[in-house]
């Protein structure tokens, strides 16, 4: 156990919810893999925006790395710094968002969120449970796991009569998403249901609709699994029945894993897809913890 | 030669010069209404325009500091992150549960807020000074510590109001009305109407045009020039309090997120006012209509029905320019 | 028009029937100019008769309402984008014209730089730089930022600029308002050689003695109007006076009243030295007036400004009745009753953009406001009584600062500064570009003030105003006073051998 | 009278202070890398600054041409989304195919970035100065247009470079290297060496200083004023182009998040580097020297593995308010 390794972990700077609770877990599951490992060494690293987070993989090379784990913050943008480091021949590990040319040639590992999935299963369960409501939807920022997430959804509301009445920005903001909720119930009488594809944005949407007191909102779908939101459904919240899980912790699977194949000479290749599980009351409990910043 | 005969004749001219310049800015709201209410129905309806003036306290009450800033020739980048981490602080004091009545506890974080603000106010003025550095490099400094401090507040995530207790105390400051108007409205105008007294019938008001046009002059003049200026970022940071007074109700939460670009906001709302960002002249009514109209601009793209959501913000873009070229021509006519 | 037409050389530039209105007020009527070939023209008025903007006109900064400028006899147009440098036309501007960021040389080749290649002959316009200034006898540095130049560089750098261009008309509006005597000479002489190869030149002076002395002819506006034009030879300094002002003018100067020697000393000098000003002490006492001459650059604004507290001391003690003022505390001085105006109405003076009202108050605002609240009423009663006590004439009341005449800008400052009611009054060039009828009244009231008890310094650059007005007289060579004199010896004479070094005597 | 002498002795004043304020930013580049030293010894390792220069290329190049616009007197804020936008449009054009020889294909589409940058900044230049708005309205315009045009180009989703061809023949024009010198650096120092020789040698760049400085003289000499201001913007246009022509092969890929914030750090670098934001003097090399300090700051905060990921913004906020402390004391002091 005292053979000494680096991991470098490059993910993106706390800029949301999400995002945030990726940092939490990156630093705890880093603090847990170097009491476990006492040779290991462990840096977690954030980054605002693809161009730094490409500087960052740089300094993190620079400090002598021997594996790589990254959740891009944009991925396409990010090939050719992550190429830099697996030329080297350094293990590398890919987290969440897929480059558009995601092969052996980018990393090692791949730990996939499932972007399409989170808009597919939040699809899926409108158009079962209110066939024909006219939906709402507030988007992330421009970037491609929110169009992912489009498509995704579309796909699940395919063939049904679910109508969507608009698509517009909220930038993954609470403030954001509030003043585009107050906007749609002015602009529509009558919504069935809000899509919001994320929990920072659905705090937002709640305010909204209690501001407005309209009644004609059945409920809104949200997605990430924040603790807050899911501790909604295990409370039976109306407006909050479901949650589309999209577990930031997958950084700390991503994490364990290279660890693993670092000191168990396991080669862990290939391609881990998480679900993205449907958080319902019954299963809630499961994913409720209290202690973590999202 | 018969003066006064001159005097009065003219007196009219100039007049109508200034008025046409403070009122450019009413001119193309009004503009924007006219538009809005073609794109939707609905535009006009008291709700809607009542939302568009609440939401948009927050940027037009931290606008009105901003003017005061700009009038003394500085500039404040940090407003968005002070938001950010005075609220932060509020909230945890709240959380803190130090004192138990909620109401008692309430006041204590209310004053305890407008003491914060006026002091990270106070640190943007002494470095911006005493310090003698250009106000846009101290102020994005001062934007990093904040942001920097909330980030590490909140471990990257948000801060909640816990105490359900102070929340339902708290929560009409935002969403009550006081005689059937919003109380965030209420609040804008009692802020700009405090903020016009102050800038234009106050020897402090007049000390900060004097400082803002001309330094030197101010200076020979016997101003204290670095109080003044000093003073003016105080004034912003209380405006930033009072914005972050109205902004915790609401959500009840902050985050690392909240209130970023904020000040871009501000300061266009300030300019689209009127105000010159190089100093010397402030126009407090005319700042918060800014702010009303950047809101409104916002506002009627989601409320039309017939622009992609992808070309959203160019339109807005456009429609800025195209209000600050229908005030331009307006005053030009003159 | 013209009195006279015989052996008159070519008319190269003239105005025919210009009038010129602002925003509806009309300053000019119908003024008629012709300016020689080979002459130099003095252009006369009171304050705000309209010299400036008459100049301004026939060099194209601003256009006429109606009317027209011509150019041997032609019509031309002269849009405010240099095409009347280009012609041949340059004008000196009474507010300087020169962009504070860039150094010397840069402001003399602006627009006209020399390149060679593409690059600019930065050497060559260097050395042209120099060559222009010594001719000027101005040691003014080629590389220094305009900037950090005190004004009678910044005017002696504009004089510079105007004449270095091989113009054939040079307009210099009030270039002397600001020189010494001995600058003044330089000036002169640079003016007679080019006059005799032909160039010709508007002259815009309140300074009977200089008109007297260097110009062909004269021309006298009054309230905007055409008065007279006539050969200098055939006037005196008297009657132009009466023309300018429309009644006869009594003695420019009141009697001197000398303090007694008894009376309380007020402010007291001790040791005090700057980065230039080395060693200076002097007393003033109650009721006196004392003048403080030198040479350009000899360092009287540095001592003055490091005595109000608008400068930091590097030693030395300044005590205002009976207190100690600190280095640097501008807020004390004041307090302690003594008050500083500056020369500089321009970059220091004023609020170029404000209106009147607000630039009278600015210094005294405590005067006019409760608990910080002002009254609008307090302050435009000010106003009036301001404008009658200084003359201050404008035809528009809402004028910005920075559109007055010249003259009435000065006024307007030396009002602010007795709005703030000091007893030890510190006053840079009080009569910079101001007319002889209004001159008088101005000395005639800084007199009256010094019998009322208030002590006044003037630091002035005209010798026969400091030995008019004063009853002591320090003079200043290179940042030191290197001589005070008192009674009967204050001459000129006696004055300029102090300042040029010739003789010294201990303070 | 001794004029010789005096005028000896005054001739040196200016002159030392003129330099000290130039160096000024060097001496705080020189602090930040003794700190880096002792953060981390890979610091001073060439690969490390070599690192950091090449990859500051982005944002100096940038800051070069904002130079020219901030002593002019004006302001871009539109850089940022310039670059995603211009950027896009040679991704998209590189992609479409219509030249089927890759060689010829980069030429064109080299040639067209330049092109389309040199517009962007000409739209900039003549809405602000023909419209006559105040140049950080008419930018801000301009930045959210050239944002939704790149949000609608890209779908809101991302631009990649498709053709592996002119992949591999691009790719040398940021991860190259001339005589061991990497190719971002080198394009660095040749556009600032242009820059300087422009703005210092060249009548434009008098122009470009005056028309800053103040713009009545600058009229009243013969000075276009509006040519000379629009100019600059479009130096800044083609700079943000030469800056697009790095980006592309380094990243291969945009969305319209490509360049948020760059106008910020931009114009950062610009202060930094000693040049007022109230226009009328430029300093080219203090520019770059201020865009290497930014990203330094970044690069030490990077490798110090003892901060707490929370609190970097903050340190960096601190460090950036220290640096420019450092300055002004050693200015102050000559
Ligand atoms: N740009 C302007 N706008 C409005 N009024 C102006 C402007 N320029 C000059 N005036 C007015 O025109 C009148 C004549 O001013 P001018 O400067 O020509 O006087 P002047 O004879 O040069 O006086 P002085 O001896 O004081 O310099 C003044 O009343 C002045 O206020
Ligand atoms: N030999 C010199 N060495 C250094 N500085 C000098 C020298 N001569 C003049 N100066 C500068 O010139 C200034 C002196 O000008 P000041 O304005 O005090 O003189 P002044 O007598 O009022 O003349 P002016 O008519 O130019 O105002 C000082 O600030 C000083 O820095
Ligand atoms: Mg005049
Ligand atoms: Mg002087």
């Amino acid at each position: 156990q005292d053979k000494k390794f680096t991991i470098g972990v490059s993910i993106p700077a706390a800029d949301h919810g999400w995002t945030s609770g990726v940092v939490f877990h990156a630093e705890r599951i880093a603090k847990k893999l170097m009491e476990e490992h006492p040779g290991l060494n462990v840096i977690v690293k954030t980054s605002p925006d693809a161009a730094s987070q490409a500087n960052a993989v740089q300094d993190l090379d620079t400090q002598g790395i021997d594996a790589l784990v990254i959740l891009p913050s944009d991925p396409d943008p990010l090939v050719n710094a992550i190429k830099e480091v697996k030329a080297k021949g350094k293990y590398v590990a890919l987290v969440d968002r897929a480059p558009s040319t995601n092969d052996d040639s980018v990393r090692d590992l791949y730990v996939a969120g499932n972007n399409p999935a989170l808009g597919e299963v939040a699809g899926k369960y409108i158009a079962s449970q209110t066939p024909d409501a006219e939906v709402v939807i507030i988007r992330g920022l421009p970037i491609p796991i929110d169009q992912q997430r489009q498509d995704g959804f579309d796909k699940g509301i395919a063939g049904s009569k679910v109508k969507v009445l608009d698509r517009q920005y909220g930038n993954w903001n609470r403030d954001d998403a509030f003043k585009v909720m107050q906007d749609y119930l002015t602009k529509y009488p009558k919504i069935d249901v809000v899509w919001c594809q994320d929990d920072d944005m659905a705090v937002g949407v709640l305010q909204a609709i209690e501001q407005a007191k309209r009644t004609d909102i059945k409920y809104v779908v949200a997605g990430a699994g924040s603790k807050d939101m899911v501790k909604k459904v295990m409370d039976g919240d109306k407006m909050i029945p479901v949650d589309v899980l999209y577990p930031p912790a997958m950084v700390g699977t991503a994490m364990e894993l290279t660890a693993a194949g670092l000191y168990d000479q396991v080669p862990v290749r290939g391609t881990f897809v998480l679900d993205a599980t449907l958080v319902t009351k019954d299963n809630a409990k499961d994913f409720y913890f209290p202690d973590s910043p999202f | 030669m018969s003066v006064n005969e001159e005097t009065r004749e003219i007196r009219r001219r100039p007049w109508r010069d200034i008025d046409l310049r403070a009122v450019a800015p009413f001119a193309a709201l009004i503009l924007l209404l006219i538009v809005g209410a073609m794109v939707n129905p609905n535009f006009i309806g008291i709700t809607n325009l009542a939302n568009v003036a609440t939401r948009c306290a927050f940027i037009a009450i931290i606008a009105v500091g901003a003017t005061f800033v700009i009038s003394a020739g500085d500039l404040d980048l940090s407003v968005g992150s002070m938001v950010a981490f005075v609220a932060s602080l509020m909230i945890l004091l709240m959380n803190s549960g130090v004192i138990a009545d909620p109401t008692l506890m309430l006041v204590a974080a209310v004053l305890f807020t407008l003491v914060a603000g006026a002091l990270c106010g106070l640190a943007n003025g002494l470095i911006t000074t005493v310090g003698r550095i250009e106000p846009f490099i101290a102020t994005l400094g001062t934007m990093g510590i904040y942001r920097g401090l909330t980030t590490w507040l909140s471990q990257g995530g948000a801060i909640t109001l816990r105490s359900p207790d102070i929340q339902t105390l708290y929560r009409p400051a935002y969403f009550g009305s006081i005689l059937g108007v919003p109380v965030p409205i209420v609040v804008i105008l009692a802020v700009t109407a405090v903020a016009a007294f102050i800038l234009y019938r106050t020897r402090y008001g007049r000390h900060v045009v004097a400082v803002g046009s001309n330094s030197d002059v101010a200076r020979y003049s016997g101003i204290a020039v670095n109080r003044v200026r000093t003073i003016a970022f105080v004034i912003q940071g209380l405006c930033v309090a009072i914005a972050v007074l109205l902004y915790v109700p609401r959500l009840g939460s902050t985050s690392a997120t909240t209130g970023i670009l904020w000040e871009l906001q501000a300061i266009t709302a300030v300019v689209v006012g009127g105000t010159a960002l190089k100093g010397g002249a402030g126009r407090v009514w005319g700042t918060i209509c800014g702010a009303f109209i950047l809101e409104l601009v916002g506002n009627i793209m989601l409320l039309s029905n017939f622009i992609s959501e992808y070309l959203i913000g160019a339109i807005q873009g456009a429609i800025i320019i195209i209000a600050m070229l229908v005030q331009r021509s307006l005053v030009r006519k003159s | 028009m013209s009195v006279d037409s015989v052996d008159a050389a070519p008319v190269v530039l003239s105005a025919r029937r210009i009038c010129k209105s602002f925003s509806g007020v009309q300053v000019l009527f119908s003024v008629n100019f012709d300016l020689r070939a080979g002459e130099i023209h003095a252009l006369m008025g009171e304050n705000g008769a309209g010299k400036s903007t008459l100049v301004k006109v026939m060099s194209g900064f601003e256009q006429p309402s109606s009317g027209e400028i011509l150019l041997d006899g032609e019509p031309v147009v002269l849009p405010a984008n240099g095409a009347a440098e280009a012609l041949g036309i340059v004008l000196i501007h009474q507010e300087f014209n020169l962009a504070e960021h860039l150094t010397v040389t840069e402001s003399l080749y602006l627009g006209r730089e020399v390149t060679r290649f593409g690059i600019l002959h930065r050497k060559h316009m260097r050395a042209e730089t120099r060559k222009a200034l010594d001719l000027l006898g101005s040691h003014v540095d080629e590389n220094a930022i305009i900037g950090t130049l005190s004004i009678a560089d910044k005017q002696m750098v504009e004089i510079a600029k105007a004449i270095s261009r091989d113009a054939r008309v040079v307009i210099m509006d009030e270039p002397t308002a600001v020189l010494s005597r001995e600058e003044t000479n330089f000036l002169f002489r640079q003016v007679r050689k080019l006059r005799d190869k032909g160039t010709s030149f508007i002259f815009v002076s309140h300074k009977l003695d200089e008109v007297m002395e260097i110009t062909d002819r004269v021309t006298v506006l009054r309230d905007g109007q055409w008065v007279k034009t006539a050969p200098t030879a055939m006037l005196d300094g008297e009657s132009i006076a009466q023309l300018m002002v429309g009644r006869e003018l009594s003695s420019l100067y009141p009697t001197k009243v000398e303090p007694n020697v008894d009376e309380e000393i007020v402010l007291r000098v001790e040791g005090v030295s700057t980065g230039y000003v080395q060693d200076a002490s002097f007393e003033v006492r109650k009721g006196e007036i004392i003048g403080f001459s030198g040479m350009i650059g000899s360092g009287r604004t540095e001592l003055m400004e490091a005595i109000a507290g608008l400068r930091v001391r590097a030693s030395g003690e300044v005590v205002i009745r009976g207190e100690t003022v600190l280095s640097g505390d501008v807020h004390a001085a004041n307090r302690a009753g003594l008050a500083y105006m500056t020369k500089d109405r321009k970059s220091k003076g004023l609020l170029l953009r404000s209106g009147m009202m607000t630039n009278l108050t600015l210094q005294s605002l405590g005067q006019h406001s409760l608990h910080g609240y002002l009254s609008p009423s307090s302050e435009a009663k000010a106003l009036a009584t301001a404008r009658r006590r200084f003359d201050i004439r404008v035809r528009d009341t809402n004028i910005v600062a920075g559109r007055m005449s010249g003259g009435n800008q000065q006024k307007l400052l030396l009002a602010k500064v007795m709005e703030t009611e000091p007893e030890i009054i510190i006053i840079d060039e009080p009569t910079r570009g101001i007319d002889v009828g209004t001159k008088q009244q101005i000395y005639h009231f800084i007199s009256a003030l010094a019998r009322d008890g208030r002590s006044i310094i003037v630091v002035s650059s005209e010798m026969p105003e400091v030995i008019g007005l004063c009853t002591r007289v320090a003079v200043m060579r290179e940042g030191r006073i290197v001589g005070v004199l008192e009674g009967e010896e204050i001459s000129e004479q006696e004055i300029m051998r102090y300042a040029a070094g010739l003789k010294k005597k201990a303070a």
